[in-house]
């Protein structure tokens, strides 16, 4: 199903939704960027061309989120935490984030199943925006996916002269879109195939995903690559697709908070050992768990292309590069 | 839907003093029922939750054959480990689990066994030992080499009487140098193999030490003539969830905690991984 | 320049004067720069200076022990190596330290990623501040001959920090709450700065844990809060901490706020001097004290 | 709901301001009990994480208390003190905090008045500023 809305239609339908959803979308923050954050009105709501800094992820992965509690009544006892039950429809991620998410399904709705992760996930309608202008980190079409990229989403918005065309894919999002705007004719539903031939071709960074990384564990490679890295955790936490994390006891509760493979402390164990002792082998976690690993297990690279790694890099490592060099 | 991080809770019932940072703690579920269930294999662990501290990896340290509690043998290390140790009988803990794989008891049937363990890596050696020596038919010849820096520092020291005696099965214990009233073996446990010289017809070797300790035992075994699948070892890293998901515990494509922790060596070789 | 960088970093590297040669390469983006570890007289051929080259690799002196250093170091960079050998982090003997004369570095925010844009350079408000005439510690200074975008010093360079420091005390709690109600806790601002080389930083130790590890306002104050004391008359104002943030907080406020208190109550400036003692590791015996009771 | 009584912790350096508080208790000065002392070798010893560590926790007020200039009996701690804290007293007020949180005294030996005086004084401001719930965290009481 295809409809058309205008700019006011879209403001209506933010607007209205607002009454029983939990409405996120971008909102800019000037001199900063743009962010996901709780919508309460239409006109909060950035459709440009910037990406969010965050990925979507942090809605369903957050950054620090309490698993367990100890009992109120002061007793020692870690109890159960609740996820909120409320609908909630994230509006205007892009296609990158929602394949990432359906990545982490593999890792969090599979075998010993993350309640957090789930919950959040099925109380939530996820609406994309299709990208106009990928710039030099975007990769997408490399990684499987495409700025018009349906994967994983209930519906995606195509942004087009001045109004939207919205794809319904799901129920779920069909339920929001509803009957909002006017149905396309069928002349303009053919139209959108070359729209999206376009969108998918706009995407200029093209690598090849390295096969065979088994083979160059030792490879000095890494040691070279890795030579800049500063052993902060931008990539990872800034990634749609990394979930690593730390489980740590505050304030009479456990949290989960987001950990990277990029920090020392990550795998240094009590003892003093440290089985990743240099960045070398660090980095090479995390290129090889996105790589090699993760296709091994699942038939997949953990890694949709959406370029956030390579932009914030304080000293632009450059992943895709580094797994298109990667040759045996 | 179940909170597969939520561990129920535990209370210890026995606190033995092993070595001046080793205590082994048995613990019982307070829910019975949950006892009863606990069902696992010698070389699987459990998170285990200390109030206010974290929660950290053990393993299960006495044989499943010995049912009624759980023992975990914990090295004063960490925020955890010592927030355990300052726990006495009585108090409480949080425990889930059983988590890994264990070892391939079936697999090790009708075999003898090599047991080369070192400081710690004893525990969960023990498991496996006694379950072994409870199931003795189905094993043939078990021999043990027990290394630690000093006396002082061997654990489980009762039991060493009972293996001793045991149907066919040789304990060799040692320490690192000699010692006032030391009667047993002197030097590292890779030398110590090397005089014992275990046959390696129809054997296998379960190995468990500090990583420098399993270095230097390796190419011992190998010239020994025992080969890739027929030497185990159970790995250990820092992990957290216990579950596969929180990502630490890589080795290769594989995860220590869910997959693992116990590999043999030709698996490691196949994940581009020594010991 | 570039060629007096490359056969400067050549004639080093071949007279086994320095071990390796840290300066800057084009990055992959074709546009930006990433630093670049050179070991070969060939590999010197890929050094590069523009305005794109905004980091300050006195970072990465102590990646390589045991070797000789050569290094490509504008005016903040040698004030931070300045700081390194004050307190005692780097043998002078060690390195050799190539100055380029800096007239800015770009402000890459202002930029689509990827995309340059030479003809508008907008610098980095962080080089407004800076006196890029200040060189002592380089053992060879390269000049720029066509400097004409000099940013020019400010004529004070706290004014903002004045400007925020009469606001009210909620205004200034509901601005640093908001600004770091953002903080991911990525740590890349410890990460970029030359000045954070602790073995162990506080913020990673659990015994006893400093602060909160999530990203809850104690926690993420807490964090700040520490990160700039630790900083006090160390941090050289080279900026990166801010430019490597990718949420944005204005670090460099807080950084200037010591850096200003620090010199008007104790007269005391970071790097400039790598003699002396640091500003924590002595005292004036007439030190003000009126917030004593 | 009881009435909310501060929380102030006190570091106090074993030479001078301890046996000030002391002598306050043993000559029976009378002052309010919200303070919580941790005793210090020196008021050098007090790392600037301390005092975020209590503030971040949930104390209301922090102390930081040493000898007199010219006092210090390892001669120079309470310089190096000063000099931290200043900075750091300015920083966290423009952060946004509360001046009166954070406080710093010389309290001699003898001064047991001074000592009593001072937290009477303290307690007051503190209580003027309130609670202290910087991201409104929900604060186990007691």
């Amino acid at each position: 199903m295809m409809r058309v809305l205008t700019k006011e239609d879209l403001k209506k339908l933010i607007n209205s939704l607002s009454n029983s959803f939990e409405v996120i979308g971008p909102k800019e923050i000037p001199n900063k960027g743009v962010f996901y954050s709780p919508i309460t009105g239409g006109d909060e709501l950035y459709m440009g061309d910037s990406f969010a800094i965050e990925p979507a992820k942090k809605f369903f992965l957050k950054p620090s989120c309490a698993i367990l509690s100890e009992k109120p009544d002061g007793g020692f006892g870690l109890e159960d935490v609740g996820v909120p039950s409320d609908k909630r429809v994230i509006i205007g991620l892009r296609p990158c984030e929602a394949r990432g998410l359906t990545l982490l399904d593999k890792i969090f709705d599979a075998e010993h199943k993350d309640k957090f992760y789930i919950e959040e996930r099925s109380r939530t309608t996820l609406i994309g925006l299709a990208c106009d202008k990928p710039d030099r980190g975007c990769f997408c079409t490399s990684m499987g996916g495409s700025p018009a990229d349906g994967q994983g989403l209930d519906a995606i918005i195509f942004a087009a002269e001045g109004q939207y065309i919205v794809e319904v894919i799901t129920d779920k999002g069909r339920e929001i879109i509803g009957s909002t705007g006017k149905k396309l004719d069928d002349g303009e539903q053919k139209a959108r195939k070359s729209d999206k031939k376009k969108r998918h071709d706009s995407v200029k960074t093209k690598i090849t995903p390295p096969e065979g990384l088994d083979k160059m564990v030792d490879n000095d490679y890494w040691s070279e690559v890795s030579r800049a890295c500063v052993s902060c955790g931008i990539c990872t936490y800034l990634c749609p697709t990394c979930h690593c994390f730390d489980l740590v006891d505050e304030e009479r509760k456990r949290l989960r908070c987001y950990d990277g493979c990029s920090f020392p402390d990550f795998t240094l164990e009590a003892s003093g050992v440290n089985p990743r002792p240099t960045k070398k082998e660090r980095y090479r976690q995390r290129v090889y768990h996105k790589f090699d690993y993760f296709k091994k297990n699942f038939g997949e690279n953990l890694c949709v292309g959406c370029g956030r790694c390579i932009r914030y890099c304080p000293v632009k490592i450059d992943i895709a590069a580094i797994a298109d060099g990667a040759r045996v | 839907m179940d909170n597969i991080y939520l561990p129920h809770p535990a209370r210890i019932i026995e606190v033995k003093q092993e070595t001046p940072d080793i205590k082994t703690f048995k613990l019982k579920f307070d829910d019975e029922a949950i006892g009863r269930s606990f069902d696992y294999k010698p070389g699987q662990f459990v998170e285990a939750s200390v109030s206010g501290e974290g929660e950290a990896t053990f393993c299960v340290s006495n044989s499943p054959t010995r049912k009624g509690s759980i023992e975990c043998s914990v090295k004063k290390m960490g925020k955890v480990t010592q927030g355990l140790h300052e726990l006495d009988v009585g108090d409480p803990v949080g425990l889930r689990g059983p988590y890994g794989n264990g070892f391939p008891v079936e697999e090790m049937k009708g075999k003898n066994l090599v047991f080369i363990a070192g400081g710690i890596g004893l525990a969960p050696l023990r498991s496996l030992i006694n379950y072994c020596l409870d199931k003795r038919a189905d094993y043939k010849t078990i021999t043990i080499i027990n290394g630690a820096r000093s006396s002082k520092d061997l654990v489980y020291k009762d039991e060493y009487k009972v293996w001793e005696k045991a149907k066919d099965t040789h304990l060799h214990l040692t320490v690192d140098y000699q010692e006032e009233n030391w009667t047993c073996m002197v030097g590292m446990v890779p030398k110590i193999l090397e005089e014992v010289k275990p046959t390696c017809e129809n054997s296998i070797a379960i190995i468990c030490g500090p990583p420098i300790m399993i270095k230097f035992t390796m190419p011992v075994l190998m010239k020994l003539g025992f080969c890739g699948p027929a030497i185990i070892t159970t790995l250990e890293m820092k992990m957290k969830c216990g579950v596969g998901k929180c990502g630490r515990c890589n080795i290769g494509s594989r995860y220590i905690c869910k997959d693992g922790p116990v590999f043999n060596y030709a698996q490691l070789e196949e994940l581009g991984y020594g010991f | 320049m570039v060629e007096e960088i490359r056969s400067k970093a050549k004639e080093l590297l071949k007279t086994k004067r320095v071990d390796i040669i840290i300066g800057y390469k084009r990055a992959s983006d074709g546009v930006s720069a990433t630093p670049a570890f050179v070991n070969t007289v060939e590999g010197a051929d890929e050094l590069i200076w523009d305005a794109y080259c905004t980091y300050n690799l006195s970072r990465y002196l102590n990646d390589f022990p045991g070797k000789k250093k050569g290094i490509v170091a504008k005016a903040c960079d040698a004030k931070s190596i300045i700081v390194l050998l004050q307190e005692n982090q780097l043998r002078r003997e060690d390195i050799f330290v190539i100055g380029v004369e800096c007239s800015g570095v770009i402000d890459e925010e202002k930029l689509r990623f990827g995309e340059g844009d030479a003809d508008r350079i907008q610098f980095d408000q962080r080089c407004k501040g800076c006196d890029p005439s200040v060189y002592p510690i380089c053992d060879l200074l390269i000049k720029d001959k066509g400097r004409a975008k000099t940013p020019g010093l400010e004529k004070d360079p706290y004014e903002a920090v004045r400007k925020f420091e009469v606001k009210s005390i909620q205004d200034r709690f509901n601005f640093w709450k908001e600004e770091f109600s953002r903080c991911i806790r990525c740590y890349a601002c410890r990460g970029v700065c030359p000045s954070c080389y602790c073995p162990r930083c506080v913020a990673d130790q659990t015994m006893p844990a400093w602060f909160s590890k999530a990203t809850s306002f104690e926690g993420n104050f807490a964090w700040n809060v520490t990160r700039a004391i630790h900083l006090a008359g160390r941090c050289i104002d080279c900026g990166e901490c801010e430019r490597a943030c990718p949420i944005g907080i204005p670090l460099r406020d807080i950084n200037k706020k010591i850096e200003k208190d620090v010199k008007e109550l104790f007269g005391y400036e970071a790097g400039l001097s790598d003699n002396g003692k640091p500003l924590f590791a002595s005292f004036d015996k007439e030190d003000p004290e009126d917030f004593i009771r | 709901m009881k009435s909310w009584e501060p929380k102030i912790v006190g570091f106090l350096c074993n030479w001078c301001s301890y046996a000030g508080a002391d002598l306050a208790g043993t000559s029976r000065r009378e002052y309010p009990p919200n303070i919580r002392i941790i005793r210090v070798p020196c008021s050098g010893r007090v790392n600037p994480l301390f005092v975020l560590k209590c503030l971040m926790d949930g104390a209301d007020g922090v102390l930081v208390s040493g000898c007199h200039i010219g006092d210090c009996h390892y001669s120079e701690g309470n310089y190096y003190a000063r000099r931290r804290f200043a900075v750091l007293k300015r920083l966290l007020e423009y952060l946004g905090m509360d001046p009166r949180r954070f406080q710093m005294s010389w309290v001699s030996a003898s001064e047991g008045d001074k000592w009593a005086k001072l937290i009477k004084e303290l307690v007051q401001e503190i209580k003027e500023a309130g609670p202290n719930k910087p991201g409104l965290r929900k604060r186990q009481d007691g």
